[in-house]
């Protein structure tokens, strides 16, 4: 009702705009209003108070659940097709909701983590941050998809390096500085040349407007993809993945890893809502390779790890894989798989990195030694994301895994499906290995010190239930999957073929590999 | 006649190859940032072409977000490679002392 | 062709300037070189038919960024030796790669300029005013939405900036 | 009452085993020995009763089916665990009970101050049991758990003095000789029970139910083959010899007188199925002359009175088979019954010499024990001269007399061969007697032989020289009361040839008198130290003639040899080479991430670039 | 019948409450799992008599919507086979529980909380007809396998469970292709998105399409088996798990394979595994004879019976492909004896380790007089192992190779040569281990087996005996049942 009177009281020129962003915009004003006031006030600042910190992440927090429940506010009014630049769709609400709740599970684990640090800014930067995220997902213009696209990658900067004096952080920081920077450019030139193209900024790849002489589109198409990989970090534009994540707070590590990548994913999806991905032509070929180098890349990359945090940005790019095999399963399941498993993903991962941000700086896999004996719930958690992760039952990401084979069988993608197989094997060898190491008793009965904070407690509890709970009764999740990715705009031939795809009830297409 | 947008877009291309080139070469950190605003300067230029052959102000838009991008790009990079060569990476190089990797 | 003549002219120096950035060992050259290729640049947009983008490219780019910079170079008070060591950073031998990675972008890229040529009808100067009515109309939204991407710089830069000579202190 | 008694004699023994194995040693010793002799007792006293029950009243058809219950009846397969019996099972029945209680008498004897006396009995019993299945039963699958019953039973017992490890090794070879005849056997029933559908005896050997040919030809031969294992026949004689490793009762009940005779049993049970397979008879004929020449010529060259007496019953077992390819079923069964009773009587009197003598084995080092216990002597020398064929006195004579008329019947070829064996056997028997208990003495015996070993001895020493008498040719005498008896179950006993039967009455019954006196000129008493022949010939002789030797050789070794080469299994490299490639693999991509930023760069415009390329120019 | 979940939920629930007790008291677990089996046995038994009388092959029958959206239901449904084999689950899980972890020190909440888990899963395969359900028990029950193996494992556990786990999950998600490629080639005749087994096997398949369909459940069924070029995870997993989850896995686990070969390869694709009956059979008597082969040379005591389970079962894949009653329900006792012999077999080794601290036989050898009746019962399991007739595991050969022998007399003869095998290594074992002279200067004294111990291996042997001689039930019980519309590879059910 809220969202309704906000609604009916804003401007205009705002009335377009999805409800959380706005929230988002306002609460980042007013945490912004609330530091400076305090920065201002009698502590000065000098005041390292805790309160400070409360307050600030209080104000974060309702921002976040404000935002989350604007999602069901009633769509705003949609411009005319050509100017939009919001897509408020159920597909965007679907990815804004997992990258709110997300953020907020960052923001739990994140509360204390900064302290010693002022964390009233990486408050402040954690909301900006979500705000691009919302921003990409929802985007359906390209020059809204780049601005949310920076927000988030500065804002990211600054996380990052939120603590300077560590070399890592710093370190990190410029990689990700230099390679987002010209990630950047080369999305932008390929925005460029798909608007020299076809001469309208929709965030749509632009192979449909000439179809005779195809290469400009394709190219521009291409350098678009090279941009949303990298930012993705699949193979091969996942080197930088590991570092950031290395040298990155944990919480932003998470958010990097979660947050940004679901904002990215559901920006490709978005991207290529009017494209045929079923056969071999030429972004789903180049798809698909970037899929199967990611898969087979990242496990193997997890593989070789020592380092946890290094293991999960190896395996957050396979996992990027999979869900690049959904987007090309263009089938009834395509979308909804793809869109399950990002949920199934974002809280494994998230859960991984909060077990990580449970025992601090303990990053290194010795160390995780007889976890099981010393911090049995900690271990136990961390084996339930892993086991998501990996794809054992009775965890989610077993049911999720399932349907994305599911999506692809029903899209006849066999080598796709070869590759994720065989991947999941190397997956599983290094997942079980963390789960083993953890069974092994220490040598030593060194417990480390400091219990768990609240937060991420919590959290951890929240999401290893989900997942156990998801994963043992996913159909509701499976149904609200459903039929959320409705294609932007019907127009001409090519949207009502894509409509076809996306789309049961249609005659399946006939079956190609198998037959 | 006058130049053509795609006499435009050719030029984009050849500054941002350009700019490629740079951040593939040098090791200095601060090459590397002016060879990203020059790839950052070549995606505008092509905006700006590409508006012109749809007679359209959106290109110039684009141009000015892109415009706000590389100012604050320029600032925390910047920062960032100031904050480098304070820790102990005097001479900016990107290739060596770095402690994460494999 | 002669009505192409400044077109020409400028993207000549716009190319020359930005090949010397790239190569320069010396930084406050290079920063240079890049102040005129962006003046070049701001030609070409000129020549384009969007003088309003010519001017902010002075204007913001070769005025503000780049005295940015400037002001880093000085900071980082960077000598001979570092121009000596830069030479020997960029020995020919470690362009062959990049060089031919940049050459097969270009060469692709013109390619696909080439075969789907954007159809080139007259050029029509976009002034200000239309600018402006696009900023403020349907993208007012991004207009918006830019001040919090400078915000993100901003508070980034601000965090990652601060305390940056006394590393020592808490 | 008839349809009860065959479970209930089966049941006596198995329930003595099984009280006895249960008792987990717990039973004190003599109760064990009660209990034991006891069952076996009571099942010998049931099985006469039976007999004369039978005998006096016969079924219509001379046959009594029991069924006790369907075993498995499945998909057109039917098997039932069901006894027949019939004058052929109960001439079994008779030596299994009859010389299976003398032996466990014996045995109560020999065995006192064998701590392990209950595990003895309770193999002994559960033997004997299993032996009554394999000859009670109507089906061949029944048959089969008795028959793989009696050689688990072989196998614990000749392994009983585990200890030592040379008697495990010979446990296994026993047990994996047979085996390889039983997996043979087991073949020839699944074909019989592809073809019938069941493996029912009487339904098998209805007349034209199988029908000849080639799946005759092939069941034979298969069911041949498990009865020459079973039965240590060439080419699998080479278990028997070392299971004399075992206990000497074992060896007289297990070894002489019922389990190594369950071939023959078999092949007389199934006759008109050989029958039916003429090249499968011509082969059982010879492997059998084949066997009594080549055992006898070891027998000749042993040192050791139990390998002795081992090779004399393959060559024994010879005579049957020989007997058995020539058709001869009831001269067959004949002779396995006169056997069974010698070759008990041998063996026990061999344990009675050897208990007395230490453990001692070796013939050459007793000498005049005749004086030291005549009465063993006698015994002894009543079962030799039995196995010699002693013309007229001894049960063998007239058995194997009834086997040489049937072989030249057969083949004169086959009858000059088994007259030469006639000769060996006499000549292996006298050489043993003579050394044993004649001549200057070697090894002093102590101690006495109990009364428990001695009544059997003696019993035994009597059927072994009348036994024959149930059974004459008609040269002597027309009696043929085994042979009238079992011509129910194997037909009409063949019509003599009149005019060659003296005649060949009197080579059979010169040959062993032959032998008797060769051997008398050999090693006849006297002084001063004598030493087995050590020839090239003996030597090889007394090795079984190389056939372990070639067996160890050819496919035991190379066996054995393999299997170690790929102890660590091949398939499991497979995995380890997959593991290998993969952490290559993950090695090289870890490199890939070296830190270095513009290297990440590069990788990104490379991306970029191929894709382009492949993109834009396909 | 909703009975049919408790078979799945009370073990879980049993789980759970022997994990909380197990924090509170170290005692506690045990006697928590024994009361789960108990009434598991219990609720098994009510299920066995609460089957109507003449209702048709298809004992009971359950079922609950799980996820509309794509047609996957929580379909369960039990014929005789499947009872068969959950009997010989809940019976096999006594030993496991009785003998082998009541001295588990470490966490012996967690232990056996794991142990149950297992059970449940286990359970829920032997039940599962809706696909997925199956596919997610199928894959369920090996996470807490791996658990067991890698922390109460032996010296190389780690290697074991990861082979075990690596090999059986790879295998499984080419099973989930399969599964998903009938499911939506079912979907593309019919319309209908649908798991359940019963309508699924309606669909009419091409022989190629078949093929590729049927290999795919094939592989994963034959790594569990296991068949021999996919057995190498069995030997290590064996030998270092620890002895309940050895017994469990060779007693149970394994037979999950041959459950899922006959239901899901043969009956669901009767056609295309006609066609590949003859690489199977010579698949089985390779395994027959190369698992003999290799058992014979091993000096590890459970590696040798990992290897002779290897052999087996070999027999049971002879006996799913000969595509026939009697091959079929011989499988069926060859598993169910092959459960309880080899079960018995790795109790005895286990409690061999327990005293001895090694299980290399090279190390053994006289035992006997040490340990009268660990050895004797080792003796009687080797001959079960063996096949003696009488016991169960000759009534599943023989049935086996005389399915084999009506169409493939020299895999049949192969299968018996086989026996001869057996027999070695059996043989050998017992001589190894029991018999002969103690190394050294004999064996201090050890602690033999109690009451406990004989009375659960007596009872196994009782079983065997029975199932040896009178395996009629069985027999009759464990023809699966045939599918509704389309007839069994060999016809009407007799």
């Amino acid at each position: 009702m809220i969202a309704t009177l906000m609604a009916a009281a804003l401007p205009p020129a705002l009335a377009e705009v999805p409800m959380p962003v706005l929230v988002l915009a306002a609460g980042i004003l007013i945490l912004l209003l609330a530091i400076a006031c305090r920065r201002s006030g009698p502590g000065g600042a000098g005041s390292e108070t805790g309160a400070g910190t409360v307050a600030a992440a209080l104000i974060a927090a309702a921002t976040l659940g404000l935002a989350f429940a604007g999602l069901w506010s009633p769509p705003p009014p949609q411009a005319a097709d050509m100017a939009r630049l919001f897509a408020a769709d159920a597909w965007f609400a679907y990815g804004a909701g997992l990258i709110l709740l997300s953020s907020g599970g960052i923001l739990a684990m994140s509360w204390r983590r900064m302290a010693g640090e002022r964390a009233d800014e990486a408050h402040l930067l954690l909301l900006l941050g979500t705000l691009g995220a919302i921003v990409v997902a929802g985007s359906a213009n390209a020059v809204a998809f780049f601005v949310g696209l920076e927000i988030l990658s500065l804002s990211l900067l600054g996380l990052i390096a939120y603590r300077p004096r560590l070399p890592d952080a710093l370190e990190a920081a410029m990689k990700y500085l230099v390679l987002a920077g010209t990630s950047s450019a080369i999305l932008l030139f390929g925005l460029a040349l798909a608007y020299a193209e076809t001469g309208d900024l929709r965030f749509t790849a632009p192979l449909a407007a000439n179809p005779a002489e195809p290469a400009l589109a394709t190219a521009a198409t291409l350098l678009v993809l090279t941009g949303l990989f990298f930012k993705l970090s699949a193979a091969p534009f996942h080197l930088w993945l590991a570092d950031v994540l290395d040298g990155a707070p944990i919480p932003v590590a998470a958010f990097i890893a979660v947050v940004s990548k679901i904002a990215l994913f559901v920006a490709l999806a978005r991207y290529f809502a009017m494209t045929d991905l079923t056969g071999t032509a030429l972004p789903a070929q180049d798809l698909a390779v970037v899929a199967v180098l990611s898969m087979v890349g990242g496990n193997l990359l997890a593989f070789g790890q020592t380092n946890l945090k290094r293991l999960l940005a190896g395996s957050s790019i396979a996992h990027i894989g999979y869900l690049l095999v959904a987007l090309l399963s263009a089938g009834p399941f395509g979308a909804g798989s793809a869109a399950f498993y990002l949920a199934a993903y974002a809280a494994a991962t998230l859960g991984a990195f909060a077990a990580l941000g449970a025992v601090p700086d303990h990053p290194d896999l010795a160390s995780w030694r007889g976890m099981f004996h010393r911090r049995p719930a900690v271990a136990l958690a961390l084996s339930v994301m892993l086991a998501s992760l990996a794809g054992i039952p009775p965890a989610v990401g077993f049911f999720a895994k399932a349907y994305i084979v599911a999506a692809g069988m029903s899209a006849h993608r066999m080598v796709l499906l070869t590759a994720l197989i065989v991947s999941s094997i190397i997956g599983l060898c290094y997942y079980l290995n963390v789960a083993r190491v953890m069974m092994t008793p220490a040598p030593e009965a060194a417990a480390p010190a400091g219990a768990t904070l609240p937060g991420t407690t919590v959290l951890l509890g929240a999401l290893a239930l989900a997942t156990l709970l998801v994963g043992l009764f996913p159909g509701p999740l499976v149904q609200r999957t459903t039929g959320l990715f409705l294609p932007a705009a019907p127009g001409g031939e090519t949207a009502a073929r894509s409509h076809d795809i996306l789309y049961a009830g249609a005659p399946p297409p006939r079956p190609r590999l198998l037959r | 006649m006058t130049a053509t947008p795609a006499q435009a877009l050719l030029l984009a291309s050849m500054l941002f190859a350009l700019g490629l080139l740079g951040v593939l070469v040098r090791r200095n950190l601060l090459f590397m940032l002016m060879s990203i605003e020059i790839m950052l300067n070549a995606a505008a230029l092509a905006f700006v072409a590409a508006g012109m052959r749809w007679h359209a102000a959106d290109g110039q838009v684009m141009f000015m977000m892109i415009l706000a991008l590389a100012a604050a790009e320029a600032a925390v990079g910047l920062a960032i490679l100031l904050r480098l060569h304070a820790a102990g990476r005097p001479t900016l190089d990107a290739d060596t002392g770095n402690r994460l990797k494999g | 062709m002669t009505a192409n003549l400044p077109f020409l002219l400028s993207a000549l120096v716009a190319v020359w300037a930005t090949f010397m950035v790239v190569t320069r060992a010396v930084a406050i050259h290079a920063l240079l070189y890049l102040v005129v290729a962006l003046l070049a640049l701001a030609c070409v947009f000129d020549v384009l038919g969007a003088p309003f983008a010519a001017i902010l490219e002075v204007i913001v780019y070769a005025g503000a960024i780049m005295v940015l910079f400037v002001f880093v170079v000085m900071m980082l008070n960077l000598g001979r030796p570092d121009s000596l060591r830069e030479n020997t950073w960029i020995a020919p031998r470690i362009w062959i790669g990049p060089g031919l990675l940049a050459a097969l972008l270009l060469a692709a890229l013109a390619d696909a300029l080439v075969m789907a040529a954007p159809g080139g009808g007259r050029i029509a100067v976009i002034d200000t005013r239309q600018v402006g009515l696009a900023l403020y109309g349907p993208y007012v939204l991004m207009v918006e939405l830019a001040s919090f991407l400078l915000l993100a710089g901003l508070v980034s830069a601000f965090r990652i900036g601060r305390h940056i000579r006394d590393e020592d202190a808490p | 009452m008839l349809a009860l008694l065959p479970p209930l004699i089966v049941l006596c023994p198995l329930a003595a085993a099984t009280i006895l194995l249960l008792s987990a040693g717990r039973m004190p010793p003599p109760a064990a020995r009660v209990l034991a002799a006891g069952a076996v007792g009571l099942a010998a006293a049931l099985t006469l009763w039976l007999a004369v029950l039978f005998l006096s009243a016969p079924p219509p058809t001379y046959r009594l089916d029991v069924v006790l219950w369907h075993w498995m009846r499945v998909g057109g397969f039917d098997a039932r665990i069901a006894f027949t019996l019939d004058p052929l099972s109960l001439v079994m029945m008779l030596v299994v009970t009859g010389v299976g209680f003398l032996i466990h008498l014996y045995a109560c004897g020999y065995m006192r101050g064998d701590p392990d006396v209950a595990r003895f009995f309770a193999c002994m019993t559960l033997f004997v049991a299993a032996m009554l299945v394999l000859v009670l039963s109507s089906d061949l699958l029944c048959l089969y758990i008795g028959w793989e019953g009696v050689g688990l039973c072989s196998y614990l017992l000749i392994g009983f003095w585990y200890a030592e490890a040379a008697n495990g090794a010979a446990a296994r070879k026993a047990f994996i000789v047979t085996r390889i005849g039983d997996a043979a056997l087991l073949c020839g029933l699944l074909l019989l029970a592809t073809r019938i559908g069941g493996l029912d005896i009487a339904t098998l050997l209805q007349p034209g139910h199988l029908g000849g040919g080639p799946v005759a030809e092939a069941a034979a031969a298969l069911l041949l083959g498990g009865a020459l294992a079973k039965s240590a026949q060439v080419p699998f004689q080479v278990w028997l010899p070392d299971a004399m490793a075992g206990p000497t009762p074992v060896s007289a009940l297990i070894h002489a007188a019922t389990m190594v005779t369950a071939g023959v049993y078999l092949i007389a049970r199934l006759h008109p199925l050989f029958l039916a397979a003429p090249t499968v008879m011509a082969a059982t004929a010879v492997l059998g002359l084949v066997t009594l020449l080549l055992a006898a010529g070891s027998a000749l060259a042993q040192t050791d009175i139990k390998r002795i007496l081992a090779f004399s019953t393959i060559s024994q077992l010879g005579y049957m088979f020989l007997a058995l390819g020539t058709g001869a079923w009831g001269a067959a069964i004949f002779h396995l019954v006169t056997h069974a009773i010698f070759k008990a009587l041998l063996f026990m009197a061999a344990g009675a010499v050897i208990l007395r003598v230490h453990h001692q084995q070796d013939i050459f080092r007793m000498g005049g024990l005749g004086r030291a216990m005549p009465g063993v002597f006698a015994a002894f020398a009543a079962g030799a001269a039995a196995l010699a064929g002693l013309p007229l006195v001894t049960a063998g004579f007239y058995s194997k007399e009834a086997i040489l008329q049937q072989a030249w019947h057969a083949a004169p070829l086959l009858w000059a061969g088994a007259l030469l064996g006639a000769f060996l056997t006499a000549l292996y028997i006298s050489r043993c007697l003579l050394i044993v208990f004649l001549g200057p003495v070697r090894t002093a015996p102590t101690g006495r032989t109990e009364a428990s070993m001695a009544i059997p001895l003696a019993g035994l020493s009597v059927l072994a020289l009348t036994g024959g008498l149930i059974e004459m040719p008609n040269a002597i005498a027309p009696v043929h009361l085994l042979f009238r008896l079992l011509a129910p179950v194997l037909g009409p006993p063949t019509a003599e040839d009149a005019e060659g039967g003296a005649g060949l009455l009197l080579a059979g019954a010169l040959a062993p008198l032959a032998g008797i006196a060769v051997a008398w000129g050999l090693w006849r008493p006297r002084a001063g130290a004598i030493a087995p022949a050590d020839d090239g010939l003996a030597r090889g002789a007394r090795a079984g003639w190389g056939f372990d030797a070639i067996y160890g050789l050819l496919l035991v070794r190379p066996f054995l040899a393999l299997g170690w080469l790929n102890r660590r299994d091949l398939f499991d490299r497979v995995p380890d080479l997959l593991a290998a490639a993969t952490r290559w693999g993950a090695r090289l991509l870890g490199r890939m991430q070296d830190g270095r930023v513009r290297r990440y760069a590069g990788w990104i415009a490379a991306g970029t670039v191929a894709a382009l390329c492949l993109a834009v120019r396909p | 019948m909703m009975t049919l979940y408790g078979l799945v939920l009370l073990p879980l629930l049993g789980a759970a409450v022997a994990w909380l007790t197990g924090r509170a008291s170290p005692r506690a677990p045990w006697p928590v799992a024994v009361a789960t089996l108990v009434l598991l046995a219990a609720l098994l038994a009510y299920i066995t008599w609460a089957v109507p009388a003449g209702g048709g092959p298809w004992l009971a029958h359950v079922s609950a919507p799980w996820i509309p959206a794509l047609g996957i239901t929580l379909r369960c449904d039990m014929d005789g086979l499947s009872l068969v084999l959950l009997w010989l689950t809940v019976v096999l899980s006594f030993p496991c529980v009785l003998l082998a972890s009541r001295d588990i020190a470490d966490t012996p909440g967690t232990f056996h909380a794991l142990l149950l888990a297992t059970i449940a899963g286990v359970d829920g395969v032997f039940i599962a007809t809706d696909l997925f359900l199956f596919f997610f028990f199928w894959e369920l029950m090996l996470v807490p396998l791996y658990v067991l193996i890698t922390v109460w494992g032996h010296e190389d556990r780690t290697r074991a469970a990861f082979k075990f786990f690596l090999f059986t999950q790879g295998s499984g998600l080419l099973m989930l292709l399969s599964i998903l490629g009938l499911v939506f080639v079912h979907q593309h005749q019919t319309g209908i998105l649908t798991f359940d087994y019963f309508a699924l096997a309606t669909t009419h398949l091409s022989p190629v399409l078949a093929m590729g369909l049927m290999l795919g459940f094939f592989v994963a069924f034959a790594v569990k088996l296991p068949v021999v070029p996919l057995h190498v995870w069995l030997p290590d997993t064996h030998t270092q798990a620890p002895t309940a989850a050895s017994v469990l896995l060779a007693g149970v686990l394994l037979k999950t394979g041959g459950y899922g070969l006959i239901r899901f390869v043969v009956l669901l694709f009767p056609d295309a595994a006609a066609r590949f009956a003859p690489v199977a059979l010579a698949l089985g008597a390779l395994g027959i004879l190369y698992g003999a082969w290799l058992s014979l040379v091993q000096d590890d005591i459970k590696r040798l019976i990992a290897y002779s389970s290897v052999s087996h079962l070999g027999f049971v894949l002879l006996g799913v492909f000969s595509a026939s009653p009697l091959g079929m329900t011989g499988a069926v006792v060859q598993m169910v004896a092959h459960g309880l012999s080899t079960g018995a077999l790795f109790v005895i080794a286990g409690a061999l380790q327990d005293r001895l601290h090694t299980r290399d036989m090279r190390r053994m050898g006289g035992l006997w007089p040490a340990l009268p009746h660990l050895s004797s019962v080792g003796l009687v399991f080797a001959i079960a192992s063996l096949g003696l007739p009488g016991l169960g595991n000759f009534v599943g050969e023989f049935l086996v190779l005389l399915a084999t022998w009506r169409i493939s007399p020299p895999i049949a003869i192969l299968g018996a040569a086989g026996l001869v095998l057996s027999a070695l290594y059996a043989l050998t074992m017992v001589g190894r281990a029991f018999l002969g002279p103690p190394p050294g200067d004999g064996w201090p004294a050890l602690p033999d087996f109690g009451v406990r111990h004989m009375a659960v291996l007596g009872a196994a042997m009782a079983l065997l005996l029975v199932l040896g001689l009178y395996p009629q039930p069985v027999l009759d019980l464990s023809l699966p049942a045939p599918l509704p519309h389309s007839a069994l590879p060999w016809g009407p059910r007799p």
